[in-house]
């Protein structure tokens, strides 16, 4: 049985009355739906398929100092509801990112989030400095995924004292932009990690980067990937990214872009009710260029009609079960 | 520019078990399309398979009716469920995408050589190149005769073919480089061809080797798994000769799929 | 392009030719399919579907001390390509699976597994005890997932000093049946959990249980399952599952039983070449009750064609790119 | 015993928009089949949707072909699917599962109660009552016409039908316990009716209270998140009164769906 609906029932509400925007921290977004870090290129691509000024945001491909060429190929393999992807974090470089890609974005009134990462602490340090106060970029969000060379290839989001070390030492590099980061899910605990950024000066969490996971062609008695291993992603995970913004949202007390598996509305309406004050959507880019604007109309669709007149007031809106444990009972 | 809109199924046609010819309806497509570039199809609603899946433009039939056609092989769910597609049906498609072939370099006659499936994406070329007064001729290989779909297409236009299969149910048997190397080794002279090929990754590379070797321009059309087909995802990418910063790689989908022998290592 | 079927090309070869019989360590199975913990009931449930002797074995749902009624529903959800579950690990005690369900077995030719769990060390010893001996009983499984009364709560298996300690408890406790240790995917590295349970006397791994998840009721603002959270599996999980199964069989030497989302033959030859010796089939009952005996009869058909005489022989055949590192390089 | 087969679609019938009556073939559902039991159905190949879908079995046409029958209502993605097979296509299909109604009590006239799609369950109830000389009638609740669907196997086979809406559409205004009052209340005495009762949790909840009241027996179908059907799972529990160690739960799809009123808590 429905419940009957606010918005149609009561006195009829304008199409403009819903209020999308969101603040986390020092950053407004005029909807809560941005674009994922690898899933949108630098923007640009997406113009035959949508008006970028139609999206809260998006987060440019992972930048580093150098300019990277990325995995040897097979770099990517479906997997069900979800895909593993391996790109080895190919991109322009950051120096082509600033005289080439952000120029072209100036005027399209969106927030520009270059997403940051490097090998070593040095590299993060060195390409967020750069970044500082180039404008038209409104935030950076550092990928905590990227192995740390200096400890042996694991990655820097595991160890909450290296976490806690990159995120200040960016913090204190790059002052003038909203600080982003982005935490691995491959953890026993996120909220640790969690923790650990906001100890060291992080202004906003963005959760969850994608999963390890592997696939083997039985044919050949190999993996698929070149790299044996890639970053799983897609629909297959958002009961686990779902989990962990709750968490890290009850956990935390920062702001949270919440993603893992979003491809429609009531997706992201979930991951904010968990907790995320605004969401990231990546893969459904790939099968389908315009679902992140059409999110963004479908959310608006959907405050009318549940009478929500401004939709961060669903944000951490999940009731839970009374005396509900912060670690799950048995399952 | 490509379109991203459902695409009404307009027939649906087998043409034997597992070859099937699919006419949709996209005038839009239809009329950005040319020869070699391709679209994403979805090919039925919902999580699985999660991606769209890289298919060549057959042709777009010349009524002006707006349809765009896709020959496929069944190889795996996606394209098994897209065989359960009706008329009616809607599928998601985005295209057209990639850069399509160039023309032929004057004075040129073009060979099209194309192996299995990669036969799909040469009779929109035909279509073409008929209309330029060019005279191409096919050399088309094939596991066994099943596996030789869309002749009579050729057949009508008077389009020389040459056939080999792997078990010689239907022309020579072999490869088919057995029956390129006579062309490229003086039947008429080198000078006077070029190749345009398509089909697995390992008769690119034979064939790619055996122009460039003979000197004689030649195009690739690659595959590649598609999760995107707009140059967004970077998981495309086919390595090419490396250079003084080792390998480099190009994005099969928005630098391709077509390719020059010799520029990429397919 | 096919490979040519050597199976078929060579002298013919019976249908009896292919030896699917796989040894783990103490526990010799007549082939490497084995239904997993509390997706196959106590095994009588699926006797209208099946040969219980046609399977390599059977685990029964997890058992306690005393019997346990689990959670308030919901307690399942369904996700893209997976579910969620917050059964609450209900059973119905150790003593009445002595009386009442193990009797019924014996007359099946099938290698029957116990799997343990509780919530304190002395309750996995306690339930272990009490099955060391019991006639027709082959093998007892420790389900280290679940959470740690002494501990607030946390699951045994995320402390490699829990872990040890446990399954040195139980290894003493049940001294004659060969001991699986079933590990927890929650985890950073597995494979430190996985070194734990070696020293701690293991003689079998199986990997993998459920990942945390949840979901949410967007209309009620609530979590689908009453548990709030819950464990997924299913075809969701696999390229995870087979991640890690693929890391442990190169980082400790202890056969395992591999699982996460196998519903095929092809599922389970790529977990057995990743380096299962056997595979585990869990959530695949619930949507194909006929499932683990379809697989073992694809998985000899498999053979057959490709020439593998010996199933056997495919365990580990992985071959890595050279020079892999243990870890993967960017993903 | 329960069968596990794929089961061919015969027929395929939209009643309305979102209502649609199949017809499968499965002599050996259709011969073992009792009022009151359901089959687990895969609504298409693949993984999405992951869980074959509970639906009761509408119907064992008794024209002796071995066909068993379902009505179902679209309310998600699994049934949507669903409506998408046509005859020829072949569904995976698991039953005939759960306990099914017992036989009214010696003197008892059946009063059916039905809500919404819980309608799908009683034709076949009522074809056996009527082999057994029983003169049931039907209360029916929907949200609105156009959700009441059936009516015309019942006004065939002249059982008494009485209707109400939420909207008042059709019938009377209200909920079908409004429908019920007068009946428990004396219209011919509590001794003379038994209850069967399907339809959504919270009529459950009133009916079940309303015949507990009276004292008259009541039979209830729940309904539940089946992922098994086979009672392996134990994912589809109903609590009950809980006793001395606590809540007590039972599992649908095998110690159910039926459940006699006061037992459990749907
Ligand atoms: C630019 C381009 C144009 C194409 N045009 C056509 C066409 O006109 N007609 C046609 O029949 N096919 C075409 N293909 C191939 C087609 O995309 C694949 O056959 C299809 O994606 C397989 O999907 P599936 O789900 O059925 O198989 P899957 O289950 O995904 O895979 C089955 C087998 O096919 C292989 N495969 C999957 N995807 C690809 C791929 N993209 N390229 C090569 N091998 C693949 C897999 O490795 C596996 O062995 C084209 C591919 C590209 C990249
Ligand atoms: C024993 C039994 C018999 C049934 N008989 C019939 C029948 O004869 N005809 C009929 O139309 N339906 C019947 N149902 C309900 C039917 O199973 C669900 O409508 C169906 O599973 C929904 O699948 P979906 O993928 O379309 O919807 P989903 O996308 O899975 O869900 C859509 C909505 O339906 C709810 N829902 C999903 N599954 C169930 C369920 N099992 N019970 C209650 N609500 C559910 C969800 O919470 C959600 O709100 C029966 C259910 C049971 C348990
Ligand atoms: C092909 C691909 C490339 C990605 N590249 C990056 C990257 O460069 N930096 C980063 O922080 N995350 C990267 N991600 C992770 C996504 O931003 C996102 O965290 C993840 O995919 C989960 O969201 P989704 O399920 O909506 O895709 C990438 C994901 C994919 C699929
Ligand atoms: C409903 C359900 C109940 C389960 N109960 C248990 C259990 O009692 N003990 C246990 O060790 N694992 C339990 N599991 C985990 C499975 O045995 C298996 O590890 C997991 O489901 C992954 O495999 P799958 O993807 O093939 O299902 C349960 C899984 C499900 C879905
Ligand atoms: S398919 Fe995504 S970049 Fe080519
Ligand atoms: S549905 Fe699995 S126990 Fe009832």
């Amino acid at each position: 049985m429905k419940t009957p609906r606010r918005g149609a029932q009561g006195a009829p509400r304008g199409a403009g009355a819903v209020d999308l925007s969101v603040t986390l921290g020092p950053l407004r977004l005029k909807n809560p739906v941005v674009a994922a870090s690898g899933t949108f290129g630098y923007g640009t691509e997406f113009l035959p398929y949508l008006r970028l000024s139609d999206l809260g945001g998006f987060v440019t491909k992972g930048l580093s100092l150098k300019p990277r060429r990325g995995n040897a190929p097979p770099r990517t393999c479906e997997t069900p509801a979800g895909m593993l992807n391996a790109i080895g974090l190919a991109n322009v470089g950051v120096e082509a990112f600033l005289d080439e890609k952000l120029p072209a974005l100036r005027r399209h009134d969106t927030v520009v989030i270059a997403n940051v990462f490097g090998e070593t602490q040095d590299e993060y340090v060195a390409v967020a400095r750069r970044l500082n106060g180039a404008p038209g970029l409104h935030a950076i969000e550092l990928n905590l995924s990227c192995p740390n060379t200096d400890k042996g290839g694991i990655a820097f989001g595991v160890s909450p004292p290296v976490v806690r070390q990159v995120v200040a030492a960016v913090r204190r590099a790059a002052p003038g932009l909203p600080l982003i980061v982005k935490l691995t899910p491959n953890i026993t605990d996120i909220a640790v990690a969690a923790r650990a950024a906001r100890e060291g000066g992080a202004d906003i969490l963005s959760l969850v980067n994608t999963f390890l996971g592997m696939a083997v062609d039985l044919k050949a008695r190999r993996p698929v990937l070149d790299n044996l291993a890639g970053g799983l992603s897609g629909p297959a995970i958002k009961p686990l990214a779902l989990y962990m913004v709750q968490r890290v949202y009850r956990e935390v007390d920062l702001p949270i872009m919440g993603m893992g598996g979003i491809s429609t509305a009531q997706d992201a309406l979930e991951f904010m009710v968990a907790g995320s004050a605004a969401v990231q959507v990546g893969t459904v880019n790939f099968f389908d260029p315009k679902a992140s604007v059409r999110i963004v109309r479908e959310i608006a669709a959907w405050c009318r009609k549940e009478g929500v007149r401004a939709v961060r007031e669903i944000i951490g809106a999940l009731r839970l079960p009374p005396g509900a444990p912060p670690a799950p009972r048995a399952v | 520019m490509p379109f991203d809109f459902p695409a009404p199924v307009v027939r649906h046609q087998a043409i034997n078990r597992d070859h099937f010819l699919l006419t949709l309806e996209s005038p839009r497509v239809a009329r950005a399309a040319r020869p070699g570039q391709f679209v994403m199809l979805r090919t039925r609603p919902g999580h699985d398979p999660l991606l769209r899946r890289p298919m060549s433009i057959y042709r777009v039939p010349p009524s002006g009716r707006g349809q765009v056609q896709i020959l496929y092989k069944v190889v795996g769910s996606g394209t098994r469920y897209l065989s359960g597609q009706a008329a009616g049906a809607r599928l998601d498609m985005l295209g057209p995408l990639g850069n399509g072939f160039r023309p032929p370099r004057p004075g040129r006659r073009p060979v099209l050589v194309a192996g299995g499936i990669g036969i799909a994406i040469f009779p929109f070329l035909v279509d073409r190149l008929l209309r330029r007064g060019s005279r191409p001729i096919l050399l088309y290989g094939a596991r066994c005769r099943g596996d030789l779909v869309a002749l009579s297409y050729f057949q009508a236009r008077r389009v020389p073919v040459r056939l080999v299969t792997e078990d010689g149910s239907a022309g020579a048997r072999g490869l088919v480089t057995r029956l390129l190397e006579p062309i490229l080794g003086g039947e008429g002279g080198e000078e006077r061809c070029e190749l345009f090929v398509c089909g697995p990754s390992p008769m690119l590379r034979a064939v790619g080797a055996l122009a460039v070797e003979a000197g004689v321009p030649c195009q690739l059309a690659l595959e590649s798994q598609m999760p995107c087909g707009i140059g967004v995802c970077l998981g495309c990418v086919v390595p090419c000769p490396a250079d003084a910063d080792g390998p480099l790689y190009r994005r099969v989908c928005t630098e391709g799929p077509i390719f020059e022998a010799g520029t990429v290592e397919p």
